[in-house]
């Protein structure tokens, strides 16, 4: 069987964060993985959506099932301290990575193909 | 006291962040909020808290949490602010008589 | 303002035909619809899914508001009779959208960049 | 009675087919199916169910609904299969003594 791929663009709007968060639960229930992870997997991709929600672009976030994990990759383009994000009053983006980090370790922004994303893996099983 | 419903994220932290605002300058000085009735909560939600509890120090004020849902915990102790927060598992000890 | 536009991309498991109506229903609460809509919106969604199981190509829901409508657009890969349809036991391809015309008049089989999709519309306000 | 909880849509619709399959192998000819606490169905569940409802009358028994709820009564009425089942809005009224 190939890989299992997930993808979910929306517009850059705050009101729908909830949505992302509902896409990526459902991705993580269906590996079937403990409900306290479940939860883990909304507050991270809530964190790592909101560079896209600063920049103006979509939120956008892909999964990919590799062997034992799920890898996540959330659009996170590069912003600075404007006062878009101040407006937001939102945690910085390291400290945003960080968080998501403390929940999946090992999270880190990764570049390619003219993107920045947040990257992180859900173990299974 | 301040009942919080719903979800707390970049869409609904400003809200929350004004009334608490706006319950400092009407002149609270103690404030319960309570997040019992809060499905999930981020950052965004924090940063709402966090401000108010500043104020609330700056004016000798008292803001203090009333949460118990390990998901909505979650975010503050992964971010080491469980321990600047005063939070109660309900709403009786967050207010001793 | 650019008009909005919504994507999301599945893998062809029918357990996650819920993930989808999530996603529909989510768009038409944005768009503030009565909540009977929602529900209509839902049930289009997840008869319109059918044909790119029965096919095993991915779920394909996108939308996009244009004017005073927002407009659904679901793969749906024409697929015969087969053993596999009737495995499912589901109405064949023509009841479905009849099926959602009448939730969603003008509903209907759209084709072209070699894809086949049902399309409907959500009236808005 | 067969009591049906949660959404009932292509991948769920098999085992409702088979429970009801199930219960006229076992004997039974006067069967109530409660979709009170349904949430949603589409039209595999009425595929499901109105096969159990054919199965059932070439056994001379009867197959009738317990159903309230507009979104679920939906996909019954956009089909006009709401005038083929007894659909009650009670397990009270389904079950007349
Ligand atoms: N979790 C992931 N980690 C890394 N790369 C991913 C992940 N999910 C998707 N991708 C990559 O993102 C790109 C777009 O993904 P794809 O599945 O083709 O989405 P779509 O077809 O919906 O645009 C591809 O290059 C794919 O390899
Ligand atoms: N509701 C819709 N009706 C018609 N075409 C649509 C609709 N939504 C998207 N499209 C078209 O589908 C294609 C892919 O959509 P797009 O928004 O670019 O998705 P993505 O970038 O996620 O692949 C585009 O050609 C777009 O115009």
């Amino acid at each position: 069987m190939s890989p299992e791929r997930f993808h979910l663009n929306l517009p850059p709007r705050a009101e729908h964060l909830g949505t992302a968060r509902t896409f990526a639960a459902s991705i993580a229930r269906h590996y079937e993985v403990a409900g306290e992870t479940v939860e883990d997997v909304k507050l991270a991709i809530s964190e790592a959506c909101v560079d896209a929600l600063v920049a103006g672009t979509p939120i956008d976030v892909r999964a990919r099932q590799d062997g034992d994990v799920v890898w996540f990759e959330v659009d996170a383009p590069e912003t600075d301290d404007s006062p878009e994000r101040d407006a937001l009053d939102a945690l910085g983006s390291p400290a945003r990575i960080e968080l998501i980090a403390s929940l999946f370790p090992g999270a880190e922004i990764v570049t390619g193909d003219g993107r920045r994303a947040v990257r992180f893996s859900l173990p299974l099983g | 006291m301040l009942d919080v419903v719903g979800e707390v994220d970049l869409s609904t932290a400003p809200t929350l962040r004004d009334r608490i605002e706006q319950l400092i300058a009407d002149g609270t000085r103690r404030l319960v909020v309570s997040l019992e009735d809060v499905g999930f909560m981020d950052s965004s939600g924090l940063s709402a808290l966090l401000a108010g509890y500043r104020r609330m120090q700056e004016s000798d004020g008292a803001l203090s949490l009333v949460c118990r849902d390990r998901a909505v915990l979650r975010v503050f102790t992964v971010t080491g602010l469980d321990r600047v927060f005063a939070i109660h598992p309900t709403v009786e000890e967050a207010t001793p008589s």
